[in-house]
């Protein structure tokens, strides 16, 4: 798919998705001059196959679903030193947050699963629970992926350190917490938000 | 005996790298005459001239040999050192063992024994030398400026602001050149015609400048302070005195469809025409070849209906002569087409974009006069082939320049900074329509430039695709752009209803043939060149004449200006005195020895040879020799090569100089 | 400043579970410099990274949420862990800035959003509240002859103009609490690198390689230890360690302390009251071998 | 094979030059006249200045008449009167050089009354005058002589030349072999002549061209030619000579006749003649005040030799 | 690094003769942009190849030149207007008369090398260095030097013994 000719006019570039990328992560993908300064300190651009700067050169052609069918911006570990060393102040961390919103909406034709996996069930931890409980999420997490042994061996270390807690209580106020959520969704559904 | 004193130059380390500079002056100094030899870090500094002046006045030195870079670079320092200290500048020469040995070996060993000879050889020159004394000529105060663009006209102005005359002479009915054409301007989108009018206004009314249109410069002779320019004035076929500029006879000529050049061929005007509106001098010319008088001798509508009666068939070209002591070169660029050109070119042609046969395909400046309010199209973006209003356009950076195997390695330097200015000018008249740009690099050094580029894209919505095209062809009414974005590293393809090339600047068609009659140097590309690329950029090495302008090399408006205004500030110091110091490099007739064949005469590219007669006391001719006026002479020798007998001489360079030379080596 | 420093705290998940060391150190710590500290009632979880890599209006509202719920406690909110400091900052600018993430974000949480409130984390508390002289001054056993790598991570400094702690590129502020307890820090050059603490679950290959690299450098730089202020990095690579020596053939046994734990140490506390037994890598030989046990 | 070569003519011409002679000396047109007369060895013949008419009758034309008289117009001009105009007795081959000297300024033709002889040919040597004329006896340039009417003169005898025979070019011959070899072998045979050369300057003494009143190869200051006759000092100065010969030399040949060394001089002016003649078109000794070949140039000259 | 030089038996001495504005500012280019080339030639600069009198070449020759450059402004560039016009034609009769006295002329070249041309002053300095060097040393005018009048052998006692007492 990378590969393939670029076909380049008004209908193929979407500005409309652009424009939400635009929105939600508060910055200009136009200000980017590819310099490239971002993939040079990405701990993360050798596990992609679009660099940090070929997404944004990607957006800035409107050509989004080739970024959303790639795998990259699950490799982004939100680290920020893109944004940080960009001298165009061109918010990378923030781009890569919202195409993975748009991603996640669009129930991401994406190849990557675990990244989304894990994302998921930790969003479902704090709806459920208020706190996030890592033995829970990380149990949870293996069965789901059926890597049921992964990382079986920190277990009883960790569990005898006292760093994983069997029994967890939750919030007085989680409904509190379950509002919000429910409250967002709402918005979503008007189209208040994106 | 002479008493040579010879100073070999570390230059840094930039000599003593390779040469052993310290046994070149110990072997030099075992030379016969050479009374004085010492080594020392940098010749051309302070101090390094300070060391020169004191060994010439406590060793009591008759000559001089600084061993270090070309005479080219320092000679001039070193002979006002010398001349300080009160020899005569002429007895001091300069051994060249930088440029011409250091920097071109390697091997310490050679270049050292190759130093001992180049200095040996001065040496042996230095002896030779012969006392000279400066000559002064005098300095005709009035100035030629060669084209009416914006950087003659800033010329011209400027001298004549001055309170000099100014002579300027334009290849076209009208000045303003190619600003003229533009429509709005980088950074400042300020309309160029706006900025430009008055200025063209100004020289017309000017009582120091005199303007001499549709006119070219036909021969060149004499020298800084005083040179003789003839002038073609081509015949215009309009008395510029009777007439007023009513423009009746344009509208009542019956020839209407003769493209316009200055319209880049979009527009049509009339056989007898003013190239635009704003024309100076507002006066029409007859375009011969079109004008139905002059093709069947019948019509002559424009002469019946001039009221003044200035339409005059009869007039022919005519030549005139003005002195001047100062030229300004200022002719300006012309643009690379992508045209197939002749076989064994240096330059070619993009038979890839379909050698300029697809009909909208344009150049820059064919955009320019699109978007201009007052072009063929009333400022309306319309492809020339069907006169839509393209909804894709793209535009394609370097065409031509930078790309070697077209013939042109150089950078234009305005192309990025103008498609910047098209992407605006298009998004602010098509707002539906989308720009694309090819392109390699974005080169936007200049004041507010950068950031006119980045509102290109961000604020303009240009799409700039970085990689250059393929192949252009035509499908259907749409012209398929074959590209690729090398920052994603994919094939870009782009179906556009009209592209735009930013094709390169390349000197006036000519500038050759004018160099030639100037006697200036040019490059490859014809484009003129100055004394030195840093420390005189607006000189020539031919002394007089200086450039303003893209005929020296791609420039935007701002640097044209400057330099222009550079070369006005070279003519007014020239101007400042009334007597020119020369550089005695001049030809002497040995009177005894000559016999009048004038051989001299027959070579002298310069006519400085006059006959002189001889006569005894009582008036009898004993012989007609050869006299050589010093302020004529160019100083070439060519006549001293010629001399059988040897009778004339090139001070500087004479025989025994130049023998000496020889039999030391 | 004479008068008694109070601070509400939010400690985050971490500490409540894999970090509770941190928590523990940090409790003990405040107490012995007599720093009052209040736990925020029924705080959430801000939402890590997490929530902000796919729904960055959930991430800020939550941050919004534990905001507006920390106004309850007297005293700027302290928090612990880098992470949720990032979070918590980065939604106060972010809101601050965009009127329509405000406007979203007040209506998910029904409340309006307070942004007065500021956030520090523990070491700006330290090294800046309490000040480097009175901490300086509490120290009972300077940590001499210890050579730390400061390791700051990603979320402690950037992005720029956000959490504001220091230099974006070159901070001080670790290697200044530490060297105002006695100890002496190391020059290293991994200590802003990414230890990508986001993929500990989803991608631990990932994880290894990353952190694998910023242990070799801190070993290459001589150091004995390494000191975070994150429980994620600390995860990483103390957690880890053992792991990745096996995965790379090689041994690091580096002990990673907290900030609290080693500023405790310094302050006289017991091994018992920081933690140190729930460290992974054991770090009481170096302890007892640079006579700080 | 010897083939006679008829010299008929020369007894009218030489009654037509006396007749010619008397008149404009007696009117009084020139003041004075060069010709040939009657040298003392039985045959031979030598240059005389005559001013008074009755003298006229010195005048001759033989085939011993070898000499160019257009060196007395310049610097062997001591006999000359220097008021009013001098008659001047030419051949075809003497007129060029003539032509030569009004192009650099050393006569002026208004000055010079010419006296143009039509000739069929003069002797090679003049070691034994008294010989009869024939194609072994007659000299080179004559075997290649295209102008043995003379052009443009203020009178000529009118006779009527008879045929002569074709002839062997001999240093069109001469050329053409040397060419052929390599450049060794040349060189040898330059050495060899050249070598020979002891400095007379009798080929410098006796060229119409040779005008200058400091020959470059003379100069000391400095030194361009070593002036001692040793071999390299001869080799310069003889392609000097010729280089200083190019394009004005028309080939009177007096050099070579007068080298007491036999020098084959004249084969280097002709070797350049042929190749100005190839390079430039151009033939020295047809036109006045024309600027020569080596002081004019055009824009399109042949530079194939230069890279 | 650079290549080991390879060190040749015989260094051939070249002499050149260049105007000062084209050739010897192409050749100061080539300095200014550190090229490489022979260090076997040796510059004489004139104002213009007009100036360049064909006796110069011959007393290079005599001199002990193996090889004599003489370089110019391009036809149409000279400074002087036409001084190498004038040079053109002068060289191109001398060097036909050099050539029918024996001199190879691959020992001669000309060339027009402009200012803008460094790489092609090395380029004509170099081929001619090599050229000469494979033709090896001028020995001509160096025996002619050598030589006496007489060039004829000494070859009977006589004559040996008249010799002997000069």
């Amino acid at each position: 798919m990378k590969k393939k000719k670029m076909i380049i006019s008004q209908e193929t570039m979407d500005v409309d998705f652009v424009r939400k990328v635009e929105a939600l992560s508060g910055t200009s993908v136009r200000r980017c001059f590819q310099c490239g300064k971002c993939s040079a300190g990405c701990p993360m651009a050798t596990f992609m196959e679009h660099p940090p700067n070929r997404v944004v050169r990607l957006l800035q052609l409107g050509q989004w679903r080739r970024i959303i069918e790639g795998r990259s911006i699950w490799f982004c570990a939100s680290c920020e030193t893109c944004s940080t060393r960009c001298p165009n102040k061109v918010h990378l961390a923030s781009i890569m947050d919202a195409l993975r919103k748009l991603s996640w909406d669009a129930d991401g034709p994406s190849k990557e699963s675990y990244v989304q996996l894990a994302n998921k069930l930790f969003l479902q931890n704090i709806r459920t629970y208020g706190r996030q409980y890592e033995l829970r999420l990380a149990t949870v997490f293996n069965v789901k992926s059926g890597q049921f042994l992964k990382d079986m061996m920190l277990g009883p270390k960790l569990l005898s350190k006292g760093k994983l807690k069997m029994f967890h209580s939750k919030n007085k106020n989680l409904s509190e917490i379950e509002k919000i959520f429910s409250r967002i969704e709402e918005m979503r559904k008007k189209g208040e938000a994106l | 005996m002479s008493r040579i004193g010879v100073f070999i130059c570390h230059c840094g380390e930039n000599i003593s790298r390779t040469v052993d500079v310290e046994r070149v002056a110990r072997e030099v100094g075992q030379l016969p005459g050479v009374a004085f030899s010492t080594d020392y870090k940098y010749m051309c500094s302070d101090p390094g001239q300070n060391l020169l002046k004191k060994a010439i006045q406590e060793q009591k030195l008759s000559h001089v040999v600084v061993a270090a870079c070309s005479p080219r670079m320092h000679e001039r320092t070193f002979r006002k050192a010398v001349e300080a200290a009160g020899l005569n500048p002429f007895l001091c020469e300069m051994a060249n063992i930088r440029e011409h040995c250091s920097w071109v070996h390697e091997d310490k060993e050679e270049a050292t024994v190759k130093a001992v000879e180049i200095v040996g050889m001065m040496v042996e020159r230095v002896k030779k030398n012969r006392v000279l004394p400066t000559i002064t000529v005098p300095v005709t105060k009035r100035a030629l400026v060669i084209g009416g663009g914006i950087a003659g006209i800033q010329a011209a102005l400027d001298i004549a602001d001055c309170g000099h005359e100014v002579i300027l002479v334009e290849r076209e009915p009208s000045i303003g050149g190619h600003m003229a054409q533009l429509s709005e301007t980088f950074p400042t989108l300020d309309c160029s015609q706006c900025i430009m009018t008055p200025k063209m206004v100004d020289v017309a009314n000017h009582p120091k400048i005199k303007l001499y249109t549709w006119s070219e410069i036909e021969r060149v002779e004499g020298y800084i302070g005083n040179f003789q320019v003839t002038i073609k004035r081509k015949a215009r076929s309009v008395d510029e005195d009777k007439c007023t500029g009513c423009g009746v006879c344009m509208e009542k000529c019956p020839v209407r469809k003769i493209p316009n050049k200055f319209d880049c061929n979009l527009g049509m005007r009339p056989a007898i025409y003013v190239p635009f509106p704003q024309a100076v001098p507002n006066t029409p010319v007859i375009d011969r070849e079109n004008c139905i008088k002059f093709k069947t001798g019948k019509c002559g509508l424009c002469q019946k209906v001039c009221g003044p009666g200035a339409v005059d068939y009869e007039q022919e070209d005519i030549l005139i002569v003005e002195a001047v002591g100062a030229i300004v070169v200022a002719t300006g660029f012309d643009l690379y087409t992508i045209d197939e050109k002749p076989k064994g070119s240096l330059i070619k042609g993009y038979g890839e974009f379909g050698h300029g046969k697809i009909p909208d395909v344009v150049d820059g400046m064919t955009f320019e006069r699109l978007a201009s309010a007052s072009g063929p199209t009333g400022g309306k973006i319309l492809r020339p082939s069907d006169g839509k209003e393209p909804k894709q356009i793209v535009f394609i950076q370097c065409i031509g320049s930078r790309a070697r195997e077209k013939g042109i390695s150089y950078c234009s330097k305005v192309c990025c900074m103008y498609t910047a200015k098209h992407t605006m000018l298009y998004h602010h008249k098509v707002h539906d329509g989308q720009a694309y740009v090819f392109f390699m690099d974005a080169r936007t050094p200049g004041k507010s430039y950068d950031e006119f580029w980045r509102r290109s894209i961000e604020e303009e919505e240009a799409v700039y695709i970085r990689g250059m095209v393929s192949r252009l062809y035509q499908k259907g009414d749409k012209i398929v752009v074959m590209g690729s974005d090398i920052a994603v590293g994919v094939q870009v393809e782009i179906e556009a209803d009209m592209v735009v090339l930013a094709t390169a600047i390349q000197p006036q068609k000519g500038a050759d043939t004018l160099a030639q009659k100037l006697g200036i140097s040019y490059d490859k590309y014809n484009f003129y060149s100055e004394a030195h690329a840093k420390l005189r950029p607006v000189e020539c090495a031919t002394a007089g004449i200086y450039l303003a302008g893209a005929c020296q090399g791609p420039k935007d408006i701002p640097d044209t200006v400057s330099q222009a205004s550079a070369a006005a500030a070279k003519v007014m110091t020239l101007f400042s005195k009334d007597k020119l110091e020369r550089e005695p490099i001049v030809a002497r007739v040995k009177e005894a020895g000559c016999v009048g064949c004038f051989y001299c005469k027959k070579v002298c590219p310069y006519g400085a040879v006059e006959e002189k007669e001889i006569r005894d006391r009582q008036g009898n001719l004993i012989k007609v020799v050869a006299y050589v006026n010093p302020g004529v002479c160019g100083g070439c020798g060519t006549c001293q090569a010629t001399c059988p007998s040897k009778s004339v001489e090139l001070d500087g360079y004479t025989d025994e100089q130049i023998v000496a030379m020889i039999e030391s080596l | 400043m004479n008068s008694k420093l109070n601070y509400a705290y939010y400690p985050g998940c971490s500490l409540h579970a894999s970090a509770g060391e941190y928590d523990l150190s940090t409790r003990e710590l405040f107490k012995e410099l007599s720093i009052g500290l209040t736990e925020v009632p029924d705080w959430f979880c801000c939402g890590a990274t997490p929530a902000h890599n796919v729904d960055e209006l959930l991430s800020l509202s939550l941050c919004a949420k534990n905001l507006e719920l920390a106004e309850q406690v007297e005293g700027d909110l302290a928090v612990a862990c880098a992470a949720c400091f990032s979070r918590l900052k980065f939604t106060q600018h972010t809101l601050e800035e965009n009127a329509t993430k405000r406007k979203q974000v007040e209506k998910a949480i029904d409340a309006p959003v307070k942004l007065d409130g500021k956030v520090k984390h523990l070491l700006e508390i330290l090294a800046r509240d309490l000040g480097l002289e009175r901490l300086a001054a509490a120290v009972k056993k300077p940590l001499s002859g210890l050579k730390v790598a400061c390791y700051y991570g990603c979320l402690l400094t950037r992005p720029p103009d956000v959490p504001n702690l220091d230099c974006v590129e070159a901070p001080t502020i670790m290697e200044d609490v530490l060297k105002a307890v006695g100890a002496e820090t190391v020059a290293w050059t991994h200590r802003m690198e990414c230890c990508g603490a986001n993929f500990t679950l989803s991608r631990p290959g990932v994880v290894i390689q990353l952190t694998n690299a910023i242990l070799d450098s801190a070993k290459a730089a001589g150091a004995d230890c390494v000191m975070v202020g994150c429980p994620l990095c600390h995860g990483n690579l103390d957690i880890r360690q053992k792991e990745i020596e096996g995965v790379y053939s090689t041994s690091y046994n580096l002990p990673v302390f907290y900030i609290t734990q080693l500023v405790g140490l310094a302050c006289g506390l017991t091994a018992d009251k920081l933690g140190l037994g729930a460290l992974i890598v054991n770090p009481m030989p170096l302890l007892k071998e640079k006579q700080l046990l | 094979m010897t083939q006679p070569i008829d010299t008929s003519i020369y007894a009218a011409v030489t009654e037509a030059i006396r007749s010619e002679a008397k008149r404009i000396l007696s009117e009084g047109q020139v003041s004075a006249i060069v010709g040939y007369a009657v040298a003392r060895r039985k045959g031979s013949a030598q240059p005389i200045v005559i001013s008074d008419a009755a003298d006229v009758s010195k005048l001759i034309f033989t085939p011993a008449c070898v000499n160019n008289l257009s060196v007395y117009l310049t610097k062997a001009k001591k006999e000359i009167p220097k008021n009013g105009k001098i008659g001047i007795v030419v051949k075809g081959c003497d007129l060029k050089a003539l032509v030569g000297l009004m192009g650099e300024s050393q006569l002026k033709r208004e000055d010079l009354f010419l006296i143009g002889v039509p000739c069929a040919g003069v002797l090679g040597s003049v070691l034994q005058p008294d010989t009869e004329l024939t194609s072994d006896t007659i000299a080179s340039k004559c075997r290649e002589c295209g102008e043995r009417l003379p052009q443009g003169c203020d009178f000529v005898p009118s006779v009527t030349l008879p045929a002569t025979p074709e002839q062997e070019q001999i240093y069109a011959a001469e050329i053409a072999r040397l060419e052929a070899l390599t450049p060794a072998e040349r060189w040898a045979y330059w050495k060899e002549q050249f070598s020979k050369c002891i400095k007379c300057y009798a080929c410098r003494q006796v060229c119409p061209f040779c005008f200058c009143e400091q020959c470059l190869c003379d100069r000391n200051k400095p030194q361009m030619v070593e002036t001692t006759p040793r071999p390299a000092g001869n080799f310069a100065w003889h392609v000097i000579r010729a280089m200083h010969l190019a394009g004005r030399c028309a080939g009177c040949a007096e050099c070579e006749r007068v080298c007491p060394m036999d020098i084959p001089l004249n084969l280097l002016n002709r070797k350049m003649a042929k190749e100005l003649k190839e390079l430039y078109d151009y033939e020295a000794g047809f036109e006045v005040n024309d600027k020569g070949p080596l002081a004019s140039y055009d824009d399109k000259d042949d530079q194939s030799f230069i890279k | 690094m650079h290549p080991e030089k390879q060190k040749h038996a015989f260094e051939p001495k070249i002499i050149a003769f260049v105007c000062t504005w084209c050739t010897y500012a192409g050749a100061d280019l080539a300095g200014t942009s550190r090229m490489q080339y022979p260090s076997n030639v040796r510059v004489l600069k004139f104002p213009c190849t007009g100036r360049i009198d064909p006796v110069f070449i011959l007393k290079a020759f005599q001199q002990g030149a193996d090889g004599v450059l003489v370089s110019g402004c391009h036809p149409g560039d000279c400074h002087y207007i036409a001084g190498n016009f004038h040079a053109r034609r002068r060289f191109a009769a001398f060097r036909k008369l050099l050539e029918f006295v024996g001199v190879d002329l691959n020992r001669l070249q000309f060339s027009w090398v402009s200012a803008a041309e460094g790489g092609k002053w090395v380029e004509v300095v170099t081929d001619l260095t090599e050229k000469v060097r494979a033709m090896g040393l001028m020995t001509e005018f160096k025996e002619l030097a050598l030589e006496e009048q007489w060039s004829g052998t000494i070859d009977t006692p006589e004559l040996k013994e008249a010799y002997d007492q000069i």
